[in-house]
């Protein structure tokens, strides 16, 4: 088995994880996923044989994980005026990291890392921070310099025009204008540069790159639409974008199948420390929250719908 | 309140002046306040046209300040200042409207002054300093402004340096061209403000030349200096100046060579002694 | 009487500026009302969420604040070494300063910053968000306020070595007792105000994540899609900040410009 | 003989000069050496995909100087428009001109286009990204110029306007031909200054959209994570920029200080 | 090549020399150029300890030139400067070295240096503008060299603004200070070049006083100057430049009043007659 799971102590040897990471994603995750949790070792001797060098061992050793998250994107992430951070991706963050706490016996914290988007996607973390539990989705490139964990939910891209635009449909939209967030897979999506494992991608209409603006985030989509800006569309997270209509942004999300959906997963930095000790811990753990409801209830609380399965 | 001119009876009209011509300028009683330093206390002054009067004084005594005071470039705190029929009235207490302004630019068309530091337009050639009030004030068609510059220019020898620009002159050759300038407005009056302190000594000569003549010409001028033999040679009159009181007023032969003001005295031992 | 007139004139003048002034104010007022009733018009503030939000925008403040001063501090610090290399006789050190002014004025801020935070790293120094954003602005600043030393040192009149020299006294002793003393009072002033520019382009150390004033205010408004108002918040602090700097660095101008230390000037 | 000694100095000067600059570029190269080795090893160039993306980034290049160019243009009319107010007897059109100052130099520039770009179009006025980048530079350029601008203004020497005012010119006359003509040459420098900054921070107008040099390489970089080296390719070349454009700003000013028209002095 | 000295006719010591004293200032041959303009053409000057000595001269003849060069504030292009048994030889054509620089320093030593623009250091207050030199230089202690600055202060009469600082003095005060500065050096020689050129003309006479008392008392003095009356009066010997040569040397009773050069001639005739 390439899994990275057979005794704790080869989930510290380096090899195994390079392997996993040469191959697609989303396989390497489920490989590790469907190994893993068989042979979950007891806390203490989890705890006590990591190797220090590698990603949980600096963990460990320093109390505190330090988890980044983009907090400019409810409903998934975002901030309260005394400073702490909610929605679903944090949620997701907190309930693991208890988890980990009491598998490994540890009392580990988080340490919130909040870099703009455009960097946590710009790969070459550096070791700022440990893990990504920021709805990142899995695409082919991104891949090529994260190590992604089992899927925690499967996410899904919407366009959604302006309240009182004629559009229906995604083919009326060919030559038009569009807003998207800077460095976002919807940004990929439209470019036609959108490498992901799902199949199901729906083609983006075509418009000449000139029509599309890239913001800084989505967000800025939506408010500069709410401003008075004339985009003929966003394209953004669904999710995203009904919370915004729920908010009262003047704005209609097209109705039919999702633009394309995709897995969203955890993610760890390939260039920093060993990361397969951590992936040997935290993949067990996504699975059991998926098979215990954690996740398809913080889905259902933060998003009022359950995104946790992968749709068929 | 009509301020009376009183004429000082040193004040007697010189030797190039028409017999029976009324004064040119007459500044009465002129007070200066910077603040509540009083810096003139009622100084008067007439003169009569074609005379060449000097200004002497200490340093700080007010003579620049006096000066500045005729053609308004300071506005007096009191007293007024006619010249050659232009009356303009001291009015410190109220801001200058437009009709005050354009009086005062009457009086300083019949004025002309010579500063110390030169004072051309960097900007532009020796020919465009000498045109440009010419052309712009007078309204002159260009072709006679530059006829006329030509004229004056010829007059201080510096016809040569017509295309040259200030910053390429000789501090003497500078203060000849300012001389120029003024003269191109034809002014009745022609003020002066230590001419050559500026000047390196061994320049001083041509600017004190072309002075000289302007004075044997009839012009009228008023001068402060520190030359002495300008003071002794050209002037029809000194008027001595004092913490900003003119103390001792006459002929030159009186006021430099035989003083009778002890402050006068004082000065001229301490300024020719070394 | 007399001292009644100088008195009248005086009162006279200063009513005039109160006047002047008064008017000046007045306009000021109209303006500013003006700018907020455009906003309130245009971006309908919502005062219940301002209140929320504004203990968490204000607590960027001092970040801002802490940020720019560090900063404007090492900066100083590498100016005066670079001001040293460029006045020096030496070509190297001439060279190596000459270097840095270049390339930290030749590229853009952002891109500074973004160099320290995402390559850096790759070299094995890895800083975290708020050092990155110090060792950046300090780094630009320190090339800008060079240049700006290099040419208070020259300002100093050349009169001042020639009088130390004919004393005897060395280059160094020149420099160090003559000139330095005298470019500092020159360059001052110039620190004060790159203190205060510095203030804004800390914003720019948002992108990697320093919660900061802006970073705060996008922060505080995303969520609702409220981003102007808190923006708006931003920049009404940003402004209270800068006037209130520029003022002392004013104050600092005037008492370099005049007291008793100016240079002397003949007559 | 003596014509011989006069040669033999200039020569050995010379000689020393050229030996200095020698040794200064050896340093620079040294310097570049180094840190081009020190990137290739940390960020690994890959030169197949820069080669493929380099005309992508490049054509960002007339964007940036164009931004940059028309902003310069506009920004120095609203400063000649300001500096008139700043310098007139008004109290209001002084107000105005001094708010106008006071509001966009105390405010980060960020904020100013993210402003215009989300704000005004709730008023009804939507500029597109690249007017709207053009504005935000140009109003915030245009307030730091308004302050140069006046002090051009207040650093013609008083004895112009005297020499003038007693050859009976008007305060108009005398501002508009001997003011305005001294002030000009005293300023221009500083807007080819101004004119170097604004390529660098031309770059933030990428936060709306606009495709220029910055946006462009992060575009090229971002989706195979290679945006260190594409953003240093970025850095090169606004690097290159300022280095040319400083070069004919530093002849300008050489211009503008030396030559006929530079103001006299006395002795 | 070994420059060898040779004293000119005229100069014979004057009446404060002790009888026999060799010269203190030997100024050999000095040869300067700007570029290739030649500034100065071999101009040699033999000074005996507690001469004063004055330079005349247009100008531009090169006057201020020769004076920077007996102190090496300009490197003269060729000769040799000898003061006080320090000798340094022009050495243009390579770098200063350490060695070289340091000697420069120790003849510095020996001329002290008052120049036109004052040049005090506006940082430092007037006592301090005259122990900075002694405590970092000569390593004085501080005590010691503020009671020799004090006595050079009450020397000049300016004991009452020893804590003032030079912006807040006047030209004349200036200079004094300037003058005591150069004097807590204690130099054999002090040159002077125009100290009175930046002075309002009032204010002339307290600083010739000063220059005058150092002359009786036995300073030995160079001084390039405008002021005739000086140079007639306190001046064991004149030295008449022009285009950078000496052309005439002697008395001043010889060379002002009755100059047999053409050149001085002229420029006395125009110096004077204003
Ligand atoms: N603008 C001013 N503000 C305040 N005080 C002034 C101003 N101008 C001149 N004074 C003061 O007024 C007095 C007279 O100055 P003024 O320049 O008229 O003297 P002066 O006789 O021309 O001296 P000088 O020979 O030095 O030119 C001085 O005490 C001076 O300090
Ligand atoms: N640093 C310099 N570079 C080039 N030329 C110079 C320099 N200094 C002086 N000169 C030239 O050398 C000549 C002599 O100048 P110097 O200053 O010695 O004359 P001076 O007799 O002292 O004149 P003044 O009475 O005006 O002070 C002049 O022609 C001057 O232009
Ligand atoms: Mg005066
Ligand atoms: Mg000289």
């Amino acid at each position: 088995s390439t899994s990275g799971g057979a005794s704790p102590s080869a989930a510290a040897s380096a090899a195994v994880p390079s392997t996993a990471a040469s191959q697609a994603p989303s396989e390497a995750a489920s490989e590790v996923a469907s190994a893993a949790p068989s042979e979950a070792a007891s806390p203490s001797s989890a705890a006590a044989s990591v190797d220090p060098e590698s990603l949980l061992g600096t963990v460990m050793a320093s109390g505190k994980i330090r988890i980044s998250t983009d907090p400019n994107y409810k409903p998934f992430s975002f901030l309260n005026p005394d400073g702490t951070y909610e929605g679903f991706d944090s949620a997701t963050a907190e309930e693991t990291v208890k988890r980990l706490n009491a598998k490994l016996g540890t009392n580990i914290a988080i340490d919130w890392q909040t870099p703009g988007w455009d960097l946590i996607t710009a790969g070459s973390w550096g070791g700022r921070w440990d893990v990504s539990i920021g709805s990142m989705s899995v695409t082919v490139g991104r891949a090529k310099v994260v190590d992604f964990a089992e899927p925690y939910y499967y996410d899904s891209g919407a366009v959604a025009v302006p309240k009182d635009s004629p559009i229906k449909s995604l083919a009326e939209l060919a030559g038009k204008t569009f807003c998207v967030g800077t460095a976002t897979t919807y940004e990929q999506w439209l470019k036609g540069t959108l490498e992901i494992v799902d199949p199901n991608i729906l083609p983006a209409p075509v418009t000449p790159e000139d029509n599309i603006t890239a913001l800084p985030t989505d967000n800025e989509c939506i408010q500069a639409v709410a401003a008075g800006r004339k985009f003929d569309a966003i394209v953004a997270n669904a999710n995203g974008l009904a919370d915004a209509v729920k908010s009262g942004a003047p704005i209609r999300v097209l109705d039919g199948p999702p633009i394309f959906t995709v897995s969203v997963a955890f993610a760890l930095d390939k260039s920093g420390p060993d990361t397969a000790s951590m992936l040997a811990v935290l993949n067990p753990i996504v699975q059991e929250m998926h098979a215990d409801g954690a996740l398809s209830a913080l889905s259902t609380k933060w998003l009022g719908k359950d995104v946790s399965q992968k749709p068929s | 309140m009509t301020l009376q001119h009183v004429v000082h009876p040193a004040e007697i009209p010189g030797s190039l002046v028409a017999p029976g011509a009324p004064p040119i300028l007459q500044a009465t009683a002129i007070e200066k306040y910077f603040g509540t330093a009083r810096v003139l206390r009622g100084c008067s002054m007439t003169v009569f046209p074609g005379e060449t009067v000097t200004i002497l004084g200490r340093s700080g005594s007010g003579k620049s300040t006096f000066l500045r005071c005729l053609n308004f470039l300071e506005e007096p705190s009191a007293g007024v200042v006619e010249i050659s029929g232009v009356r303009v009235e001291a009015d410190p207490l109220r801001p200058r409207h437009e009709k005050a302004s354009a009086r005062i630019r009457q009086l300083r068309l019949h004025a002309g002054m010579v500063f110390q530091e030169f004072n051309l337009f960097p900007h532009l050639s020796v020919l465009g300093n000498l045109i440009e009030a010419p052309i712009h004030v007078k309204r002159l068609p260009r072709k006679e402004a530059i006829e006329l510059a030509e004229g004056f220019l010829a007059k201080v020898g510096l016809s040569e340096k017509r295309d040259e620009y200030p910053s390429r002159l000789s501090g003497g050759q500078r203060q000849r061209v300012a001389i120029a300038r003024a003269l191109t407005m034809e002014p009745e009056v022609l003020l002066f403000d230590e001419p050559t302190s500026a000047l390196d000594p061994s320049l001083v000569g041509e600017v004190l030349k072309v002075m000289e003549s302007l004075a044997h010409e009839g012009r009228t001028m008023i001068v402060v200096t520190h030359e002495m033999a300008f003071a002794r040679e050209a002037a029809d009159r000194v008027y001595f100046m004092s913490d900003g009181e003119f103390v001792e007023i006459g002929p030159p032969q009186n006021v430099i060579s035989d003083p009778q003001d002890e402050r006068t005295q004082d000065f001229l031992a301490r300024f020719l002694r070394a | 009487m007399n001292q009644q007139l100088a008195t009248d004139i005086m009162d006279a003048r200063r009513q005039r500026g109160r006047v002047w002034r008064t008017q000046f104010m007045v306009m000021w007022g109209v303006i500013v009302a003006a700018l907020l009733a455009f906003i309130l018009v245009t971006i309908r503030l919502d005062s219940d969420f301002i209140q929320k939000w504004l203990p968490f925008i204000l607590t960027g403040v001092p970040v801002t604040i802490f940020v720019a001063l560090i900063s404007i501090f090492f900066a100083s610090i590498l100016a005066t070494l670079g001001a040293l290399g460029r006045v020096s006789r030496s070509p190297y050190l001439n060279a190596i300063a000459s270097f840095y002014v270049s390339f930290f004025r030749g590229t853009p801020l952002l891109l500074q910053i973004l160099f320290i935070y995402l390559a850096l790293p790759q070299a094995g120094i890895v800083l975290p968000a708020l050092p990155t954003g110090i060792v950046a602005l300090s780094l630009n600043y320190g090339a800008y306020l060079t240049e700006i030393f290099r040419s208070g040192i020259e300002a100093v009149p050349h009169g001042q070595t020639e009088a130390a020299q004919s004393l005897g006294m060395s280059d160094r002793t020149t420099f160090r007792r003559i000139i330095v003393p005298q470019a500092f009072r020159i360059v001052t002033p110039a620190i004060g105000n790159d203190f205060v520019a510095m203030l804004k382009d800390s914003s720019l150390v948002s992108v990697v994540g320093v919660q900061e004033l802006l970073w705060r205010a996008q922060a505080a408004g995303r969520p609702t899609f409220q981003s102007m108002q808190t923006l708006l918040v931003a920049a009404l602090v940003y402004w209270i900040l800068t006037i209130v700097f520029s003022f002392f660095q004013n104050r600092l101008e005037r008492k370099m410009a005049t007291g008793d230390r100016t240079p002397e000037r003949s007559r």
